[in-house]
């Protein structure tokens, strides 16, 4: 019995020195909130809770389960990049790498399972009556693997017999791949929507494929630096020095991305895609815009990767914060944004409320009740892992 | 929510023991057995789906309806195609008659007041109280003021109204005012001073139509509004006059916001125009009119470029106007229209109208204007006894009793020296005019009234000035109101009768006079829901009832009290109401069935009728027999026999507004704004105001505003637009309830009847409806 | 459960009766019988409430009732019909339909002379009455109570949709007691049935099949 | 091309802005009352011009039909699907309420039901058409603006306005196709 559980040692401890409490309270607090939101939609039903509309049916919790979900797909890029390519620096990050990855991908999944009205008709009729020509059947099924590739990885990182890391390998390139697909998908879940020019077109699937990395990164330097209260062994600095250079890359694609989103949107004017973009350069999103994506999740990161020259840890980790939170905005700003311009202009008779030209929207309580689910899910699992699991493999032995 | 206490809570305890030992009499439950008894529980096999012919009452038009009722419980009114009179259509309104009879505020049971008048405190009572409490009721007033006119009766058209007169006639009373003063008693006066009826107008064959002030693509007349645009022959032109760009404006070729009080001027300007230029129908005038010369005299002076100072339509396009007219017609139209007075001149306004149709020969044949034709019905020859203590109306002699209401222009030359004093106010005596009934009775002059009955009327929504009609009701001693609804007039009433719907009962078989006459008739398509009575049903018991008092025969012959008892009890009342209506249509065979199957009935298939007064020999019903240009019997009565063209008496201040009034296609006039069917379509009512002017007085779209007239002020929302007159402002009538109505329209918008002062048409005694000034203000 | 407690069961019938009576228009007959029978019940209103509501006078009561219940100007403050509260503001919408089938398959109807719809407050309460008493009669058999359990269940279920919004409408525009603390009990006993039901009638969700009807 | 395509040919110009198409719809097909409950509607389109010169139109509208129908395409269950007639419908049992369609409608012509608990729209109101009725918007139409048809069919009235008459489809841009022709 002993040596059973001996077994298991090298796995379960209980690391008093990372300061994981505050964040497992925070997570609990979260969670419950996020069950209250929950208990709520079951009783009144989804259009009572949320603040959707039938002109804006897409709202916070997609922004939420976008932002969850791309960032686990960046994190099973940068740990396929360690796994599979040999970019060892990342290696001895696995551990964390998988169960982020994981983790937060669950916690994308319950926001995407309470903004659906049925998902649980969408687990069988994605098997009875999936339609391929659908962006999100894919982008589904995609995700799904990824989970499933990612709960295996789990296992094998933690496989108290060591790590076998040729099938880390494999697995750890399957995931960056399938991450890739899956995130591309949800991208085109946009780009195939001609109706909403801002959306349509190639550019979301690649800004949020890159976007996702950047994340995926920021998320990390962010860990690291909270659970070792900013002062990150040096044994980490060239793992944090690579996340941050890759972090820099992804933030300049982004930068080009977007000046050329803009700009392509601003130049002809198409119809609907300049009013979107109006909407974040001066209309209603503009403060989302400027202060969350620009100056947080792309200004304020570069500079302090610029600043640093990548190598001061804890200015690595404040870029981490800065983009984790612009990039809440820049999530939502892009689900928003692009169903603000009316599909119907707002004439009398018409059915449909504008101002300035514009339909509004705005999340609900029920709805951030939602994302504190989500938050808190992730929070408290992951700050669990942290206090109960051992971690740093390398460290440690 | 629930505390401890309830959670653990075992039932067993001692609380319940007391109660399980009680015994309830039996005779008081209602949820019994199945077996115990047999009726006909379900009206209808389950799962059964039935499609009832029957017409619609959301409106006055009685258009053709489908019912689809689904085990008992009505689905959805659908248009009878096949109904000529609404052309296969029915309107939002018509569509919406569907939540009617599931409307839970709806009266349920006679109600009796407890408390004081208008405090809200009712008791049910049985039918058979109601009944004998209303019998009980006229008798007692009848004995107090020995005269049976103490007591009037108000109500609104509809198929149930004559067994409404039944009650009166059998009462009765002289004082009867109907809906007809707020409606189109002036268009009917003006037209039948001329042709001595009221015609209608072929919209499907006129090559060339003018409608001034008719906004036919919202207020919704059949079959006008169909055939005006889905009938319109090819290149047919349409002028519409109206101050506010409406629907119909948007559907004209010519869209002239007329300056408000000046169309005669514009009309009279065309005639002149034809006459001078000699475009009129030489042979018609000749053959079938009388008074031409004076008219051509009278005319001379009003020419297009007198009419343009008027009106501020170019002299120009009246002349072209005026030559386009004539060299259509007889295709051409004047469109008649079906409206309210507007101004205090409104007769001759009409009157106008109808000599142009007259001159051109635009009558009474295809794409013209057309008499009415009608179906003869076989009539119940039920005689009223004559009673001794019945005065004439209280209005009758009108003079000096509205001295208030009637403007300065009753001194205009043209109508001399005040109102006539005989019964051509009216269109018939049961009519009346409210205006001077009501000020009648707030004088008590010549005689109190202190009894007042309403059937299906809402005085205190629709008559403008509502204090004048609530001071009427502080002097009646018995108000009884028989409504569907707790309307505002019934909520002040002493005794409530609820009706039920027109998807509940039989209605007789009503004539409806049109170039297609067509007779229509209702029959129920759901088993009524509530314990509510028809008209006939009420009539019936309230007679019977007052059989039962002696006082109340004891001014007529015996022998006429025996012969009403067999003629309107035995012979009428007494018997189901589809024996009555199988007698209405007797003398057309198989009518019955085809009513029961179609819901209407055309004895030659709905043929379009001309040309029965296009005979050199016919008598019009004028004094002259001809078709009067020159009314003879205007002119016995002190009146001008001419439209001469009078200067209003009244106009805006420099800071006021004319307010006006108009529809939508969606509400009927106050009745229908709490169906949530057509509340969802207009959730309250806004002020037009012209842009210039908005911006002038600092009013942006949506703002506040104060409106301010002679008799009240409301507030309201204002819709600034590019599509009203710049001195005109405009809302419509329904919204603005004191009242906690439904919560949706509780003090949302402002209520028309409020702002509106109390103005009489001169002639036919009809409310004026564009004769309030308002001033606005930005809140 | 084989044997309902027959105390509590009787006791349950008569309460249903009696706040079926209570919201039911208080004529001269039913006012008398309310005045007799109410006193037995003073246990359930202390415990569901505040006590006995105070009987006014007849006359008072009648209106109050009707301007809660029956016809106010233009609204009716607190309706009893269930198909206002389940479908959208309408009377016999499909909630109706579901009542009159649940009294039809237990062998009830609504009597002719009754000028009333079946979802009416007090009607439903009358029902509830008559299920109990068939499973009294029936000895609490489920195999042939069967319908009278499952109606039951439903008309519960039912009610709790809506009684918490009636009567917090009704402690909104009362102007007297009466009312506001019969319908606060109600509220409270109905939402404690469900407890009730399982611990007197052994009726509860698991031994009860709903026939389902075709909505 | 034996079966029926279906198509409305709407006429605007006889548009009363009356709403009886509306109110008609709602009773029909169980619509509730709400602001953002509606299958059709009729909007007024902008006032052009300056007093006293002014025009305006009204357009009656609802779910196109299209023949590349992008709520179609975007539907991951195939909840939404096209008959053989060309009718767009939605079989609310295989919802899951994902609104990628509501998103990708052009024309704002869908909404989440309460009643089915899925997304719904206009169904062309196949259970009457099924029947031999029209749909209960074309057949309450006091000017008939609808005039609701089969266009293989060249005899119908449908077929016979679209051949004799111009007409516009609605965001012609987006390559929809839709099966509601308006007259110009």
């Amino acid at each position: 019995m002993f040596q059973s559980l001996d077994k298991y040692r090298s796995m379960i401890r209980i690391n008093k020195d990372v300061p994981s409490m505050p964040f497992i309270i925070l997570g609990a607090i979260l969670l419950f909130l996020g069950f209250i939101g929950v208990v709520r939609v079951f009783w009144q039903g989804h259009e009572a809770v949320y603040g959707v509309t039938r002109q804006v049916p897409w709202g916070l919790l997609i922004a939420t389960y976008a932002y969850f979900v791309i960032t686990s797909t960046g994190l099973a890029f940068i740990g396929g990049l360690g796994h599979a390519f040999g970019v060892t620096v990342f290696a001895k990050m696995s551990r964390r790498i998988v169960l982020l990855a994981f983790i937060i991908l669950l916690a994308g999944f319950t926001q995407i399972g309470m903004e659906l009205g049925h998902p649980f008709r969408l687990l069988y009729l994605f098997i009875l009556s999936p339609n391929f020509s659908a962006p999100i059947v894919w982008m589904g099924l995609f995700y799904s693997i990824e989970l499933v590739i990612l709960a295996i990885e789990l296992y094998v990182v933690f496989n108290p017999s060591g790590t076998n890391h040729k099938v880390a390998a494999v697995l750890g390139f399957f995931a960056l791949l399938v991450g890739i697909v899956a995130t591309s998908n949800l991208g085109f879940v946009f780009g195939s929507l001609t109706a909403r020019p801002f959306y349509h077109g190639v550019y979301f699937p690649m800004y949020l494929v890159v976007s996702g990395i950047a994340g995926g990164a920021a998320l990390l330097m962010l860990i690291y630096n909270i659970i070792y209260k900013f002062n990150v062994p040096d044994f980490y600095s060239d793992a944090m020095a690579g996340l941050g250079k890759l972090m820099g890359i992804c933030l300049g694609v982004m930068i080009f991305l977007l000046s050329w989103k803009i700009v392509s949107s601003l130049y002809t004017q198409p119809q609907d895609s300049v009013e979107a973009v109006t909407t974040l350069l001066k209309g209603p999103l503009s403060s989302h815009f400027w202060i969350g994506e620009i100056l947080l999740a792309l200004c304020l990161p570069v500079a302090l990767l610029l600043i640093s020259r990548v190598k001061n840890l804890k200015a690595l980790g404040m870029a981490g914060l800065a983009f984790m939170i612009g990039m809440f905005f820049t999530r939502y700003d892009f689900i928003v944004a692009g169903q603000l311009p009316p599909m119907r202009a707002g004439l009398e008779g018409a059915g449909v409320e504008t101002i300035a030209g514009l339909v509004q929207y705005s999340p609900s309580v029920g709805e951030w009740m939602v994302f504190a689910l989500g938050l808190g899910l992730f929070l408290f699992l992951y700050f669990m892992s942290e206090r109960f699991l051992v971690l740093d493999e390398q460290t440690r032995q | 929510m629930i505390g401890n206490k309830m959670t653990r809570r075992k039932f067993l305890g001692i609380s319940a023991a007391s109660a399980a030992g009680v015994a309830f009499a039996p005779a008081l439950t209602r949820v019994v057995r199945a077996s115990e008894k047999t009726n006909d529980y379900s009206i209808l096999p389950k799962g059964k789906r039935e499609f009832i012919a029957s017409n619609c009452d959301m409106c006055v038009n009685k258009c053709g309806i489908i019912c689809e009722v689904v085990e008992g419980k009505l689905h959805k009114i659908n248009p009878n195609p096949k109904n000529i009179k609404s052309r296969g259509m029915l309107c939002a309104k018509g569509n919406a008659g569907a939540a009617l009879p599931y409307s839970p505020d709806r009266l349920k049971t006679p109600l009796l007041r407890t408390g004081k008048r208008g405090e809200g405190k009712w008791k049910e009572i049985s039918w058979d109280e109601a009944f004998k409490l209303v019998a009980k009721n006229l008798a007692d007033l009848k004995e107090k003021y020995q005269n049976r006119s103490c007591v009037a009766f108000a109500s609104t058209e509809g198929f149930q109204e004559e067994f409404y007169y039944y009650l009166v006639n059998s009462f009765g009373s002289m004082n009867t005012v109907r809906h007809t003063t707020l409606c189109l008693s002036s268009n009917i006066q003006g037209w039948s001073s001329v042709f001595g009826v009221f015609p209608d107008a072929d919209l499907q064959h006129a090559e060339y139509v003018i409608m001034l002030g008719s906004d036919r693509a919202q207020a919704l007349i059949t079959p006008d509004s169909v055939d005006f645009q889905r009938f319109k022959p090819k290149g047919q032109k349409l002028i519409v006059l109206d101050p506010r760009f409406t629907e119909t404006a948007a559907k004209a070729d010519r869209w002239y916001p007329v300056k408000p009080r000046t169309d005669q001027a514009f009309v009279l300007a065309l005639i002149n125009v034809i006459i001078s230029e000699n475009l009129y129908d030489h042979a018609f005038v000749e053959t079938y009119t009388y008074g031409f010369e004076e008219l051509k005299n009278l005319v001379v002076e009003y020419t297009p470029e007198w009419a343009q100072a008027k009106c501020e339509i170019p002299a120009d396009e009246i002349r072209q106007i005026a030559r386009e007219f004539a060299y259509h017609a007889p295709r051409s139209v004047i469109y008649p229209g079906r409206r309210s007075a507007f101004y205090p001149n409104e007769v001759y306004i009409r009157q106008t109208f109808a000599i142009l149709a007259a001159i051109c020969g635009c009558w009474d044949t295809i794409g013209a204007v057309v008499p009415k034709s009608s179906v003869k019905l076989n009539m119940h020859n039920v005689i009223f006894p004559f009673f001794m203590l019945s005065q004439p109306r209280v209005d009758k002699q009108a003079v000096g009793l509205v001295k208030d209401v009637v403007p300065d222009s009753v001194a205009c030359p043209m109508v001399g020296t005040g109102l006539p004093v005989d019964s051509c106010a009216f269109l018939s005596e049961k009519d009346g005019s409210w205006g001077s009934f009501r000020e009648a009775v707030l004088q008590d002059n010549p005689y109190p009234v202190r009894g007042f009955f309403c059937f299906k009327q809402n005085p205190v929504q629709s008559v403008p000035n509502v204090q004048k009609t609530l001071t009427m009701f502080e002097k009646m001693e018995f108000i009884c109101v028989i409504e569907q609804q707790m309307s505002d007039t019934a909520w002040y009433a002493d005794l409530v009768l609820p009706h039920s719907t027109y998807l509940e009962s039989w209605d007789p078989v009503h004539n409806l006079g049109g170039i297609e006459p067509i007779v229509e008739f209702r029959q129920p398509v759901i088993k009524p829901l509530f314990d509510t009575k028809t008209m006939f049903e009420i009539a019936g018991g309230i007679i019977h009832e007052m059989v039962k008092i002696p006082s109340l025969w004891d001014d007529i012959e015996p022998a006429d009290f025996e012969a009403f008892k067999k003629d309107i009890l035995e012979g009428v009342l007494d018997k189901p109401i589809v024996e009555y209506i199988q007698h209405q249509v007797l003398e057309y065979p198989g009518a019955f069935e085809e009513l029961l199957k179609e819901g209407f009935y055309t004895p030659d298939g709905g043929k379009a009728r001309y040309g029965s007064t296009r005979n050199p020999d016919f008598r019009f019903k004028t004094k002259t027999g001809k078709i009067e240009l020159f009314n003879e019997r205007y002119k016995e009565f002190g009146l001008f026999p001419l439209p001469k063209y009078c200067e209003p008496s009244a106009l805006p201040g420099p800071d006021q507004y004319r307010f006006l009034v108009g529809r939508t296609a969606w509400n009927t006039h106050t009745s229908t704004q709490n169906n949530p069917y057509l509340w969802e379509i207009q959730k309250e009512n806004t002020i037009w105001i012209n842009t210039a002017e908005a911006k002038k007085l600092g009013i942006s779209q949506g703002d506040e505003v104060r409106v301010k007239s002679k008799v009240s002020e409301q507030t309201i929302k204002a819709y600034v637009t590019e599509k009203i007159r710049p001195d005109c402002v405009f809302y419509v009538n329904g919204w603005g309830r004191q009242s906690p109505w439904m919560s949706q329209i509780y003090k949302r918008g402002a209520s028309e009847s409020e702002i509106l002062e109390d103005v009489l048409d001169t002639i036919s005694g009809s409310m004026c409806m564009h004769e309030t000034f308002v001033t606005i203000t930005k809140i | 459960m084989k044997n309902p407690n027959l105390q509590a069961a009787l006791a349950l019938k008569n309460i249903f009766f009696c706040l079926g009576l209570i919201f039911r228009y208080p004529d001269e007959t039913v006012y008398t019988e309310i005045r007799q029978k109410l006193e037995a019940f003073d246990g359930f209103f202390s415990e569901y409430g505040e006590g006995l509501p105070p009987l006014p006078r007849v006359s008072d009561l009648q209106g109050e009732y009707v301007s809660l219940f029956v016809n106010n100007k233009g609204f009716v403050p607190a309706l009893p019909y269930a198909s206002f509260h389940m479908d959208q503001g309408q009377l016999m919408g499909r909630t109706y339909f579901r009542i009159r089938h649940i009294l039809e398959e237990s062998g009830f109807r609504l009597d002719a002379s009754a000028p009333e719809l079946e979802d009416h407050l007090s009607i439903l309460l009358e029902s509830c009455a008559a299920l109990v008493r068939i499973i009294i009669e029936k000895n609490g058999d489920s195999s042939k109570c069967q319908n009278a359990n499952a109606g039951l269940l439903e008309l519960r279920s039912c009610m709790e949709h809506w009684v918490d919004d009636f009567a917090e409408k009704v402690t909104l525009h009362a102007s007297m007691d009466f009312y506001r603390i019969s319908s606060e009990a109600l509220k409270n006993f109905i939402h404690d049935l469900d407890n009730i039901f399982n611990q007197v009638l052994g009726v509860n969700q698991k031994n009860s099949h709903i026939t389902e009807v075709n909505r | 091309m034996a079966d029926k395509q279906y198509a409305i040919v709407l006429d605007t110009k006889k548009c009363l802005n009356c709403k009886a198409c509306t109110v008609a719809c709602k009773f029909e097909n169980f619509v509730p009352v709400g602001d953002d409950t509606y299958r059709i509607w009729v909007t007024e389109m902008p006032l052009q011009g300056k007093f006293p010169r002014l025009h305006q139109e009204y357009q009656p509208s609802q779910c196109q039909h299209c023949e590349n129908a992008p709520c179609e395409k975007v539907c991951p269950t195939k909840a939404t699907f096209r008959t053989r007639e060309g009718v767009v419908l939605v079989d609310y049992k295989k919802c899951i309420l994902c609104k990628a369609c509501m998103a990708a409608c052009p024309y704002d012509a869908r909404f989440v039901s309460d009643l089915h608990e899925a997304v719904e729209k206009c169904t062309f109101c196949m259970h009457r058409v099924s029947e031999g009725r029209e749909p209960a918007c074309v057949e309450t139409c006091p000017t008939k603006v609808r005039v609701f048809g089969d266009m293989n069919d060249p005899a119908s009235d449908a077929a016979r306005l679209l051949s004799s008459r111009q007409h516009y489809q609605l965001k012609p841009e987006k390559n929809t196709r839709p099966r509601l022709f308006y007259l110009a």
